[in-house]
């Protein structure tokens, strides 16, 4: 497309903003329609480094066929449906991720009565998983590899999984990890069910631009980073203007947009990062808010966590 | 006498293109079809620069690769190392086999509910009319999600059947189990199986073109022997009775094959998580079936009403004056001209039901839809493709069928004056 | 109706008192009654039929004589009284009905071919299934009445394809072919163009001369002065009056008959 | 007895008489309609069972039915409290407190005057339609409602939708200063290509200048925020009102004696009604864009209409082309005959008839086009049978729930399609006596 | 047909000779030729009629009457030769046929009325729409006509509530709206009833009276002898035989005339 992604979006006034039609924590309408949720959070955040006014997204729900169409088409700006970045994806359906805003895995969730505590021991089980996403694949590859059979119940929507998983019209429900989660702690008797330990895949869920627009991929990318730096540098929603007039900190005051015109060099405003953090706190408090243990997913930060605390979390540095 | 006119062969004008009804069509007709050729132009030199901005071109070698993903009911061989193309025909069978066995049932439902809301039975009457209005009114989507829940909550896990004191148990004899994932039954297995033919990429069963084999000769053997009574009849007036033959000609022959074959039941039995043996079929297939058939059913007893009605009385009447009895006037009389009327609209229900079957997806039912529209085109990611193969098919099978309607149709057309 | 007709008829100059009657009774129906509903349409019916008898009954619309007719062959169940046909009294006996059915034809306004069939099927079709006569000789037997309906060369159209009036004489050709010994005919004209009227009047006529048993429903006075040996005039369910055609038009006793009459013959 | 003493004259007319006990009475009418044979006595008592094993099945669910809670736990605990622990029982309370979303989807709240007064217009619209008895000035209305519609649904400048209309008075200011000019055909031509030209290029800045003027506004609302039964009216009704038109180009297209345009429409009728209508709507989703100049975006409901359209424009041809055929030929002869030109005789005398004709087929199309608002689904929308009810599923307090959802949308769909189909029926009846 | 009503015309004694008929040229055909696919429907008809004539068409059926007629305002398109209406030439110019049509009005068989229209509204219908008439006065003449066909009072009512012989006087009167200067009947009376033949007939030979000129395809003889200065009688497609009426019944010249008008007026 002739101009810049970033440019049409100014222009806009608006960021269109693919998210998932209804996925508790990562993104779901509330009863009032608000878009509440993991992902959400980081269409607001890029909405607020833009715009300097983290409302003016608008959620477009995406099916599990038809997102990719949706980004390729134009229709929408960014893709961020716990989508996970594979080679094929990045390349062949002519995408760019620019990054992991959550690290998963493909789980099995199973009743804690079938007597099962390993993933090794499905063989024969029935099996309910969502389609339209790698978790078939990867569940047809671990079966074959540890010579299992297995029957599949596909699956549209989340909800019609839990239904039929609970329904016991199948032995273990597969999802990223994250999913089972959410979807446990939403159980009434979550004590009944357990996830079981295998990891079954590498799931790196992470925002998706148009390929061949790489200063758009670097406003989404560093809106990202800025969100996980600020963790690091213990910037939060609470002390963020504070910590901008007075920080000391070069990092801190680059990142801030206080010193040096970072923002200038991605066509933003120098305090594009700051209005990124204000619009939901940084990367943990929108963790916290939306996944975290204290919600109703209630997921540990485990391989989220910043590389100083043992997780993934690394941004480049800001300078 | 003052005649104002032109000679017709006189010059061509321009004005004759639209004033003169030997070339006003042709006009027209150019016009609409150069409007046409340009907005169709003007969609493919879009189509083109979309997917030369895209860096992409329409590429169907997809179909060739790993599919990767397994499926749960397949009628012939697959495995997730199958390719794209073959997870598509799998798609397909499963989408003629919905198909196949909603439009029997339906034809069988909706025929017996049709007849039946015309029975002069009060309660019978009322009862199909609620039957039809209901199902006729709402939609089929709802019809389908409701069943499919039915079937998960009423019925019990697998493992329900497990223990020394089961929370159920299997009915027939133990041989038959519902569970809320499937229906297990009894299935033969062959001990003298003939083994499989190679015909290309597809293996051809013997077993089952034998079964086939054997009710296509005893179906022609009874209408042998149909035809045989008829020719008596003819010659002598008396029509031989044919009941007996003509049950000993239909199941006879399958009767010997599958002895033949040495066949015996294998049932089904606990097994781990599942039942093993026997056949397992998927309660998907089973609640989009019922909902395929009983909402096309309520559609069908329509037709059959509309169909019966439309046969005048004076036509049963003029049969009873003649003294045929009211089984022989439903048979030559009645029937005969109903189903003129009927077939048509059955038709045209039986495409709609192949084309409803698509929403099989929402029960998880891997038909066409759920293989090359839903999980390959995920996969790949080749929308524009995949769904052009799609509607390419879909196309043909409704060809074919509305095709044979056709034929049907100008094979029993009235004669008129 | 068209008096052209009516005047071609009397032209043939056949007296119906004429021909044969014998005194054999075909149809005897004692104090019958029939409601449908609550809806009385037949009252006290009495009215005996000898072989070889024509009754042409009419009266106004709505007075029961075609529901009288369909009562004969059991068309239609009456609730009250006795219907004898050949010796046969129609009860709900299958068997009874059958018999009645097989020996009385009927001939209705709108001629009930079965549009499925040509014409030959539909005059061989009850002499196979009911008679079981073979096909052959079924099919001799239907094209000797097709010669007679002056219609042979139809044999393998379908009914679609003839006119109104040829129609209909396939349908008395119909119920011939089954070997009746009384006709019933239920307005047999009515549905025919003017044209049409003569031809199908001509068969009739003929049939009658050659001594069956007829009972016809019609408002052809023509065709009543021409053939009938009685006239029954129906009204409001009963029989008001019956008498021999001259007498009954040219003398009427009952004022209803007069009134109708005058109607039917007015314009 | 002989025929010359047969003469006999009634000279007291007999009284009717009540039928005989058999004949009447509930006696007569159950021996008649519920055992009439020994099959029918089977069947009836088969029925009766069938009846009676559903409303044993169904009536202790319904009966208790709990309407005030504020998830399906509580529910379950004021039905345990209430009938004891172990049984079940309806919670409605998840209508109760969902039903706007079911009604509105995510319509912002303070707005649902707006859908609701479109809905009352359009019942003011459709009446002048549906019942013949109504003044015909009414109609007008009927004809600029669905600018009023669009305006009162989505918002926005009044002048849009106006410009809009305004393209067809320009059309029809295009033939009436063109015919007498130039002639039938060319105004025609100038018809259709005036209003296009002027939506193209004129219609929007002129929208513009008219709102810089004169501002009138309604609050904006996205498609996206539409959802739930006003999706499924939106997409239902304006599928309706454009299909109608279109199915009957189409008819006559097919009709038509042009080998072209005959071609053309039995091609693209045989096409539309060859494939499942989901694949459609996939492609309104996902392929359109690739048909479209780059960059064009426009709205996903409208390209769902535009499907919905296209599908049952096909259906309905096919129901005209019925009308058309079983209208005598004599019609358009006498037509012929007294001058009309092919477009006058098919608006004044064809088309009335053979849309009368038509009628009960084209309700039933439209019955099925409602019911198939329910497959927008397919394609991300919120639909009020299956996405609005995940919405609500999605949500830790009515996690779990199935049957109220499904019933209560269920009898929504079933109130409105029974509602037409009974219509139809009193149209058709209406019909037969009419002008009799 | 029906002798009564022809004799009742005749009774009339009005003399066509005496009805007035000018030197002006209405309808020139010349060695017009037509087929039906390659069924020579129509062959080498030549015909002139004069203004105020007043012509009767008749011959057996499929003998090409209708198709003749219905060549005069191009319902159906002829191959060879000339048709001039009127000083227009009948070409596949759609502006000649617009203005012939407007100068001729058709009467069809079947009445062809609209039925979802009511009466007025059928009369209204072309002026209004054709001749651009203010709707005021269209219906002023409109009522003016069903004053004339005898029907003022059923000018709200719809077709299908008319007996068979006021629908086709409405249709006359339905073209006589137009202000036709030229008139084409198709059999007219041939699907009424015998009663109603007469009221049609009698508005036709009304509308003779007053000088239009009128083609007409009739069995009725009546009617030709009362007004017709002209009988045409066609066979196979030709023009037979063409005569005074007078000379024509009495005396015709044919065989197959003879053979013709000895079926029609025979019985
Ligand atoms: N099946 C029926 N159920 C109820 N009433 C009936 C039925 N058939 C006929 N009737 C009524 O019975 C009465 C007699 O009907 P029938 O047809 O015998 O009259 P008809 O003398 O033959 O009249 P027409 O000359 O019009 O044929 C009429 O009032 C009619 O409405
Ligand atoms: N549309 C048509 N296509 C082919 N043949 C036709 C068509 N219309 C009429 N014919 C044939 O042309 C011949 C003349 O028909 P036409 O209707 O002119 O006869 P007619 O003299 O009016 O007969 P009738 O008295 O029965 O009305 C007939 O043989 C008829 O079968
Ligand atoms: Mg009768
Ligand atoms: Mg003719």
């Amino acid at each position: 497309q002739g101009t810049s992604t970033l440019q049409t979006v100014k222009d806009r006034g608006e960021l269109n903003c693919g998210v998932n039609t209804g996925l508790v924590g990562f993104a779901a309408p509330d009863a009032s329609g608000n878009w509440q949720g993991f992902d959400v959070a980081l269409c607001k955040a890029v909405a607020g480094a833009i715009f300097g006014d983290a409302s003016k997204v608008v959620y477009i729900p995406t099916t599990s066929s038809d997102r990719f169409e949706q980004l390729t088409s134009g229709r929408i700006d960014m893709l961020i449906r716990n989508t996970t970045w594979t080679f094929s994806r990045d390349t062949d359906l002519k995408m760019d991720f620019v990054g992991v805003n959550y690290y998963d895995g493909q789980g099995f969730m199973v009743r804690n009565d079938l007597g099962v505590s390993s993933a090794k021991e499905l063989n024969g089980a029935t099996i309910c998983i969502q389609t339209g996403t790698t978790t078939e694949l990867n569940l047809a590859d671990y079966f074959k590899a540890n010579n299992m059979t297995y029957t599949a119940v596909p699956i549209e929507t989340n909800a019609e999984g839990e239904q039929q998983y609970l329904a016991g019209a199948c032995d273990a429900y597969t999802t990223d990890a994250s999913g089972l989660a959410a979807t446990r702690a939403a159980f009434a008797d979550p004590e009944n069910h357990v996830i079981l330990p295998e990891i079954i895949s590498k799931e790196p869920l992470g925002p998706a631009v148009r390929h061949g627009d790489s200063e758009w991929g670097d406003v989404v990318r560093w809106t990202m980073n800025a969100l996980v730096a600020a963790e690091e540098f213990g910037i939060t929603s609470a002390n963020i203007d504070e910590l901008a007039t007075s920080s000391q900190n070069p990092e801190v005051q680059r990142l801030l947009g206080t010193s040096d015109n970072l923002g200038g060099m991605i066509g933003l405003e120098a305090n594009w990062a700051l209005n990124a953090i204000k619009a939901g706190g940084n990367y943990g408090e929108i963790f916290a808010a939306t996944i975290g243990e204290s919600t109703p997913i209630g997921l540990a930060r485990g391989l989220n966590a910043q590389w100083t605390q043992g997780g993934l979390l690394y941004t480049p540095p800001f300078r | 006498m003052a005649v104002v006119t032109e000679e017709p062969k006189a010059g061509f004008r321009l004005g004759m293109l639209i004033y003169d009804t030997r070339y006003r069509s042709i006009t027209i007709q150019i016009v609409v079809l150069m409007l046409v050729m340009l907005g169709v132009a003007w969609l493919i030199d879009n189509l083109l620069s979309n997917l030369a901005a895209l860096g992409r071109g329409i590429d169907f070698g997809f179909l060739w690769n790993r599919a990767g993903y397994d499926i749960n009911q397949t009628l012939v061989e697959y495995t997730n190392d199958s390719t794209h193309a073959r997870a598509t025909l799998v798609g397909l069978l499963n989408t003629l086999l919905i198909a196949f066995l909603g439009c029997i049932a339906a034809t069988v439902v909706g025929v017996i509910a049709g007849v039946l809301r015309l029975s002069n039975n009060w309660v019978i009457a009322r009862l199909m009319t609620v039957y039809v209005e209901i199902f006729r009114n709402i939609p089929l989507l709802l019809w389908i999600l409701m069943i499919y829940t039915i079937f998960t909550e009423a019925f019990p896990a697998p493992n329900a059947f497990r223990g020394d004191t089961p929370a159920a148990s299997m009915v027939m004899f133990d041989t038959v189990a519902f569970t809320n994932r499937y229906t297990a039954i009894p299935w033969p297995m062959f001990d003298r199986s003939l083994g499989w033919l190679p015909l290309g990429p597809l293996w051809l069963n013997l077993d089952l073109a034998a079964i086939v084999a054997a009710l296509v000769g005893g179906f022609l053997l009874n209408r042998f022997i149909l035809r045989r009574a008829t020719r008596i009849q003819e010659a002598t007036g008396d029509r031989p009775t044919t009941w007996w033959q003509c049950t000993l000609a239909l199941f006879g022959p399958i009767f010997l094959v599958l002895l033949a074959l040495g066949t015996h039941l294998d049932s089904p039995s606990l097994q781990g998580f599942n039942f093993t043996g026997g056949l397992q079929v998927s309660n998907s297939l089973v609640a989009l079936w019922l909902a395929l058939t009983l909402y096309t059913a309520a559609f069908i007893a329509e037709i059959v009403r509309a169909g019966i009605n439309a046969i005048s009385r004076g036509q049963s009447e003029a049969a009873f004056a003649l003294g045929l009895r009211p089984g022989r006037t439903m048979n030559l009389i009645i029937l005969p001209q109903a189903l003129r009327v009927i077939i048509p609209p059955l038709i045209s229900q039986y495409l709609n039901l192949t084309k409803n079957s698509s929403l099989a997806i929402a029960v998880g039912y891997m038909d066409l839809r759920g293989t090359l529209g839903g999980i390959t085109l995920n996969q790949t990611g080749r929308g524009l493709e995949a769904m052009m193969l799609l509607m390419l098919i879909y196309l043909i099978v409704s060809l074919l069928i509305s095709s044979a309607m056709n034929v049907y149709n100008n094979s029993v057309k009235l004669k008129e004056r | 109706m068209s008096e052209a007709t009516a005047l071609d008829l009397t032209a043939r100059q056949i007296d119906p008192s004429q021909m044969k009657v014998s005194d054999e009774v075909a149809i005897q129906i004692t104090q019958m009654n029939k409601w449908y509903g609550t809806f009385h349409v037949l009252r006290d019916i009495n009215m005996t039929v000898n072989r070889g008898e024509r009754i042409v009954i009419c009266g106004p619309s709505g007075s029961g004589k075609s529901t009288l007719i369909r009562c004969i062959n059991r068309l239609e169940e009456h609730q009250q009284g006795q219907i004898i046909v050949d010796g046969t009294e129609l009860t709900s006996d299958l068997k009874n009905i059958d018999k009645v059915r097989s020996e009385v034809g009927m001939v209705f306004q709108h001629f009930n071919l079965f549009p499925h069939l040509t014409i030959l099927e539909n005059l061989t079709l009850a002499p196979i299934w009911v008679r079981k006569t073979p096909k052959k000789e079924a099919e001799e037997v239907a094209m000797h009445y097709l010669r007679k309906v002056k219609i042979p060369e139809q044999a393998n159209k379908y009914p679609g394809q003839l006119s109104g009036g040829q129609q209909q004489r396939v349908a008395i050709a119909r119920s011939l072919c089954m070997k009746p010994r009384i006709m019933l005919f239920d307005e047999p004209t009515s549905a025919l163009d003017p044209e049409m009227i003569k031809e199908v009047l001509d068969t009739m006529i003929e049939l009658a001369e050659e001594g069956m048993t007829m009972l016809c429903v019609t408002h052809e006075m023509g065709f009543a002065q021409a053939v009938a040996n009685r006239v029954i005039f129906m009204d409001q369910g009963q029989i008001v009056e019956q008498n021999n055609p001259k007498e009954f038009f040219n003398n009427p006793q009952s004022d209803r008959t007069k009134l109708f009459l005058s109607q039917i013959l007015g314009h | 007895m002989n025929t010359s003493t047969s003469t006999f004259v009634r000279t007291e007319m007999l009284p009717e008489q009540a039928p005989p006990l058999t004949e009447a009475g509930a006696v007569k009418w159950v021996r008649e309609n519920l055992f009439s044979s020994i099959l029918n006595g089977i069947l009836t008592v088969l029925g009766i069972v069938v009846v009676a094993y559903l409303v044993i099945g169904i009536a202790p669910w319904l009966s208790r039915s709990v309407w005030n809670a504020g998830s399906l736990s509580e529910c379950r605990q004021i039905i345990a409290d209430r009938w004891g622990e172990g049984v079940t029982g309806a919670c409605w309370a998840v209508i109760r407190e969902r039903w706007p979303q079911y009604l509105f989807g995510f319509y912002p709240s303070h707005l649902y005057w707006r859908p609701v007064l479109a809905f009352v217009l359009l019942c003011v619209a459709v009446a002048p339609v549906l019942f013949d008895r109504l003044p015909r000035k009414m109609l007008w209305f009927s004809l600029i409602y669905p600018a009023v519609g669009f305006w009162l649904l989505w918002g926005g400048s009044v002048w849009v939708p106006v410009m809009a209309v305004a393209g067809f008075a320009i059309g029809y200011a295009a033939v009436k200063v063109v015919q007498p000019v130039a002639g039938t055909i060319l105004a025609t031509i100038a018809a259709v290509l005036a209003p296009v030209l002027w939506w193209l290029f004129l219609a929007g800045p002129a929208a513009d200048a008219l709102q810089s003027i004169l501002p009138i506004a309604l609050q904006g609302v996205r498609s996206r925020e539409f959802g739930g039964f006003i999706l499924a009216f939106t997409i239902g009704f304006t599928g309706i009102a454009f299909s109608l038109p279109l199915g009957v180009m189409l008819a006559l297209g097919r009709q038509s004696d042009m080998f072209i345009v005959n071609k053309l429409s039995v091609g693209f009728i045989e096409f539309i009604r060859g494939v499942p209508l989901i694949t459609l709507l996939f492609t309104a989703s996902l392929l359109l864009n690739y048909f479209l100049p780059p960059g064009t975006d426009f709205d996903i409901i409208l390209r769902v209409i535009i499907m919905v359209v296209l599908f049952a424009a096909a259906y309905i041809a096919e129901v005209v082309r019925g009308g058309l055929a079983a209208l005598p030929r004599g019609q358009y002869e006498a037509a012929d005959a007294l001058g009309l030109d092919y477009w006058k005789a098919q608006r004044l005398i064809i088309m009335p008839q053979a849309l009368k004709i038509s009628i009960p087929g084209i309700v039933s199309t439209f019955i099925g086009l409602f019911k198939d608002t329910t497959l927008v689904v397919f394609v991300g929308l919120l639909d009020p049978l299956k996405g609005i009810t995940d919405a609500v599923r999605a949500s830790t307090d009515w996690k779990g729930i199935y049957w109220e959802p499904y019933i209560f949308v269920g009898a929504i769909f079933f109130l409105f399609c029974f509602g037409m189909s009974r219509y139809s029926m009193y149209l058709e009846s209406k019909l037969k006596t009419d002008h009799r």
